[in-house]
């Protein structure tokens, strides 16, 4: 086993790394910024090194560098930053440290999207239906003409990068030049390359991934699937496991094509086969995150396996040790992000010191976040601050615990999308498990809480207290943004 | 004795208020006539923490944004309007012209050109902050006088990145 | 089901009961005296009455007047306080309100101890060694007699109360008076009552309890059997589940005699069927707890069935819904209590202000507090401020996971009882499984952290600069407690 | 620069200490010769709460008491004595001979008689609170010299228990 992890990330998956290294005996590396300093990673680490700045975490040298100067065997990339970077696997195992996923070809396979289709479409599986290749800047003609052959609406993608950024729908044909070049100026602004492809559009569609482990010496197994189709600004914030839009019948096929495509892409170490299903319940494979995913904790609360526990044991050469059929898949687990972003200003993200944070708690109930009482939110990252992943016996008992738990929450400091998980965890489309990507589209109305009109008259109350105590003990001083062109906007609510 | 018109959510309601004994910790509260007594647990709590009373033996925690627009409640979120008889409600004072980043990221867009005609809430910039796409709109109708950002550049936060006049 | 129910009770428990209360749409009502305000449980409730001082959480007229005016159907008295009162039970059907736990006849029948071992006894069941009848202040020659009879060690025991109070172990005949005296007096000054009985002392022993799920209607189940044998000042302060003093004949043998005993009983709701258990792995029979318990926490974990809930289910009339082979106990969890105690006074109980409460997270990490940052430890309840335990797979998995969990714990403000924690969790004999009673009795040793020499040096730095920051920056001013009698005790450490 | 001998579990070591640049955020440490650099991340923070430190690139969070007589790293518990060649170290004052309940609580024993003689560290009282028994001891050798708590009384914090001359 390793003796040292540098852990190339931060936030709550570098928490979540260092919690599994910890138990195992591991000792550990954290990395962070001057604005990163006060986050959790760094305190419960063995060692940490200050970064430069919060690109450091992007530089394969550097990185690679502190990993020996540091005496580390082994590094762990979390999701994002390094995590799927075949020249930065290949570095690793020049240096003879230990990179903590699967293999650089794998990564170099699954990564360039359209080979990763063709591969899985010449294996004979069912995927979107893709333009065969990619488009140039001076591709036009070509790619109208492909769009034309394949049909609307549709959607133009990067070759590059993932998260759903510089992916844009078309409608019809009239938009396509004016969202290509849009596309275009992102993917370069964005990744520095600007190759475009497109596919069909599935609307509405469930996004469904299966979740892989699997061994260097051929051992193969799922963890069963996940649904993630709420999906706000690019963001998948709420995932449930099961996936509730598969039958029985249907999600034995997909499980099983899952394997066979894992298989099919040699896959090692843990990841997700992801897939698109459309509302005749036919489902599409669209790609492979060859990383630990954000949504881990959904099959870590149906199996009671420790997801980072196995990426660890099998980037360490050891056998999986368990068959599918050892593999105990119960319940329903729900899982949401809450992110730093202000709900009165159209979710600008909302980075700031937290003077308050109160977990939730109880029986099964998880959080995993970076933050506690006086912690910062840095402006330089991601806006997750927190994921709460539930579980239960039944859908119906998950959601309300879910709900309990979200109003346990006491964040103060920064806003956050609380308002808007609440609503969805409120809304009767939600509760009834029938919704698809479109959820968000037209926001969703929520069932008002039981005593609405007493709530309300308290929360007068409440106000006019507010209100005459800031009056008499307190002058507000107008944040920066006011003086921003967000003043306008965050004026919507009203 | 303090009379305030309070609407949440579109729902006006009467408060008056009078500070009962230990000095502002309760309040005698009546609110469209019914009477209600308000204890603030925690006094010397600034209005920036969040706020917890007992109204009425029902206990909120709540948070309220700096200029009480909007209060969290455990359901969610509900829009506020205070009108003081006795006093004018704070306001933000209004923006000039410069529109700056709210906070560090990269210029992925820039949707107007100098000497365009723009509307208060018209998209100027995609910033790309914090892992997310963020326009940032005009704050009033207007002439964009210069612009001072473009594709593929990194500002930092309140750069300045379009003027509008 | 229930409209709303009144927790008559605080701290941890009530915040547990709370959050079932919530996921199940009930409305809850908490009670609190002036120094318990900032409780959590005040916050969390949909409503709260304060009490005039903490001595009315014991007071059966206001607790059901309170329930009565709030138009509460139902009272949950979680533990300790009203928990096991028949008076008040019976006081509550009266009432017609609901009482959330066993009838007053089953109450009746399991609080009396000498009336439950004889009927255990009567009806074949093994238990200890006791005296058959009680011995009030003046028949100490009787009690010496029968002390004679049954032999030395034995422990002489109040008939009233629990948790260990009033218990004290006599090895020789001519300790027996002094320490009759001393028994009495405690047991008048905290019960009232001074009848006294005494018991053969089993030594080594463990202690083993087995968790009871009843309905009204005939079906019962355990839910596993789990051990408390690590004790310090009558607390049990590190439990775990499977108990480990069992081969799995005896655990086969212990369960089902569990069940038998409670069915003798004729038991409903939730409770524990107590036993000791000798070096030779015989056990015997010593009390029922009619109540939810603190450890609860742990069947939690193993069955993942939320207790609480079941409580409320069957006190409401419900049909427990499944049978033993339904229930799937698996891997091992570990409870320790945290508690305010001052481990540099001899754990004298320390409430305060705590300015920092940072808990631990992760997977399979649970933590059931009252408290948070900015919060206070009342100084008239039980020390316990919170509770910790973790599952997984094996034994070795989750004492590393709970070292994880406790190392991540900060809280600052008030000393606690963390460090004595950290030590059992690090002395070998615990980690080897092989312990009973007796454990704490000579302080163990614990297996020091790796790198200790390192740390030391890093912690003399540490030293220095607090000492040199606070001869700056800052005057110590003497706490109260130095100028009493605790002063000299409080060096033992050194 | 300050040179300090510091006891942790009675090994002893010699700590020099300059303090850096960014006034007292940051130090360089020679301990037994080694020399190390030393990061406060929270300069501000009071010395009563919990203190972070970076220690040669080792982040320590750690509790300490108001004297400074021991530590709470992650593993627990480690006792220290720190002798400052320029200044004495701050020790509390000797209580008097005044034995107060140190928590409110429920007398449930008195061990001793009014004239008797007592050791330092001799129990007196037993007191029950928060559900537990505490022996409350002698400070110092003496004779009891009064006796104002008894069996079954119920005392409040600080209150005088026992007097010894």
């Amino acid at each position: 086993m390793f003796k040292k992890i540098l852990i190339a990330n931060r936030g709550e998956i570098a928490v979540r790394i260092i919690r599994t290294c910890r138990e195992m005996g591991v000792r550990t590396v954290a990395l962070y910024d001057a604005s990163d300093r006060e986050s959790l990673h760094v305190r419960l680490a063995d060692e940490c090194v200050q970064l430069p700045d919060h690109h450091a975490f992007m530089d394969v040298e550097r990185v690679l560098a502190i990993a020996r100067e540091q005496g580390a065997d082994a590094i762990h990339p979390g999701y994002g930053f390094l995590a799927e970077n075949a020249m930065f696997i290949h570095a690793c195992d020049a240096a003879g440290i230990a990179f903590i996923g699967p293999p650089a070809e794998v990564i170099e396979a699954v990564n360039t999207k359209i080979g990763a289709l063709d591969k899985a479409r010449a294996a004979g599986f069912p995927t979107v239906t893709y333009s065969r290749r990619s488009f140039s800047e001076d591709e036009f003609d070509a790619l109208a003409a492909d769009a034309a052959a394949i049909g609307y609406p549709l959607v133009v993608k990067s070759c590059r990068g993932g998260r759903g950024r510089g992916e844009r729908l078309v409608n019809d044909p009239e938009r396509l030049l004016e969202v290509v070049r849009r596309a275009r100026a992102e993917a370069r602004a964005i990744y520095g390359r600007n190759e475009l492809y497109i596919e069909k559009a599935i609307l509405p569609a469930h996004q469904v991934g299966v979740q892989i482990v699997a061994d260097r010496h051929g051992d193969l197994v799922h963890l069963g699937d996940r649904e993630g189709s709420i999906i706000h600004s690019n963001q998948k914030i709420v995932e449930e496991a099961p996936a509730l839009c598969l039958s029985p019948e249907r999600r034995e096929a997909l499980l099983e094509t899952a394997v066979r495509l894992a298989r099919l892409f040699n896959y090692q170490n843990v990841g997700t086969i992801e897939f698109l299903v459309d509302a005749a319940g036919d489902f599409y494979f669209t790609e492979i995150k060859a990383r630990i995913q954000i949504d881990h904790t959904l099959a870590e609360m149906t199996t009671r396996i420790d997801l980072v526990r196995e990426q660890i044991r099998l980037a360490a050469g050891e056998r999986l040790g368990y068959g599918q059929a050892d593999v105990d898949i119960r319940g329903c687990a729900i899982m949401c992000r809450l992110q730093a972003e202000d709900p009165s200003r159209r979710y600008l993200p909302s980075p700031g010191h937290l003077r308050r944070v109160r977990l939730p708690g109880g029986p099964e109930v998880r959080v995993d976040t970076y933050l506690y009482c006086d912690s910062e939110v840095p402006p330089f990252y991601d806006p997750l601050i927190a994921k709460v992943t539930v579980w239960a016996t039944d859908r119906t008992a998950a959601i309300d615990r879910l709900r309990r738990a979200l109003e346990d929450f006491a964040i103060v400091g920064a806003p956050t999308n609380l308002p808007l998980l609440m609503t969805i965890l409120r809304a009767p489309d939600f509760v009834s498990g029938s919704y698809a990507t479109d959820f968000l589209r037209e926001s969703p109305v929520a069932k008002p809480a039981t005593d609405i009109e007493l709530l309300r008259r308290d929360l007068a109350v409440a106000a006019a207290i507010l209100h005459a105590r800031r009056h008499e003990a307190f002058v507000p001083e107008v944040p920066e943004q006011w003086a921003t062109g967000w003043h306008r906007t965050s004026r919507h609510i009203q | 004795m303090n009379t305030l018109q309070v609407t949440i959510d579109d729902h006006i309601f009467t408060v008056k208020l009078t500070p009962a004994s230990r000095g502002g910790e309760t309040y005698d509260v009546t609110v469209d006539g019914h009477n209600l007594s308000v204890v603030l647990p925690r006094p010397k709590a600034t209005a920036a923490e969040m706020e917890w009373m007992i109204i009425d033996g029902r206990p909120y925690e709540i948070v309220a944004d700096t200029n009480l627009q909007w209060l969290n409640a455990y359901d969610g979120l509900h829009t506020v309007e205070v009108e003081d008889s006795n006093q004018r409600v704070a306001r933000p004072r209004s923006g000039d012209g410069r529109v700056k980043a709210p906070i560090p990221g990269l210029i992925t867009r820039v949707l107007v050109e100098p000497g365009a005609a723009v509307q208060a809430g018209q998209a100027l910039v995609i910033l790309e902050a914090m892992k997310m796409e963020n326009e940032i709109r005009a704050p009033f109708d207007g002439v964009v006088s210069s612009i001072s950002a473009s594709g593929g550049q990194s500002v930092v936060r309140n750069q300045v990145l379009v003027e509008i006049q």
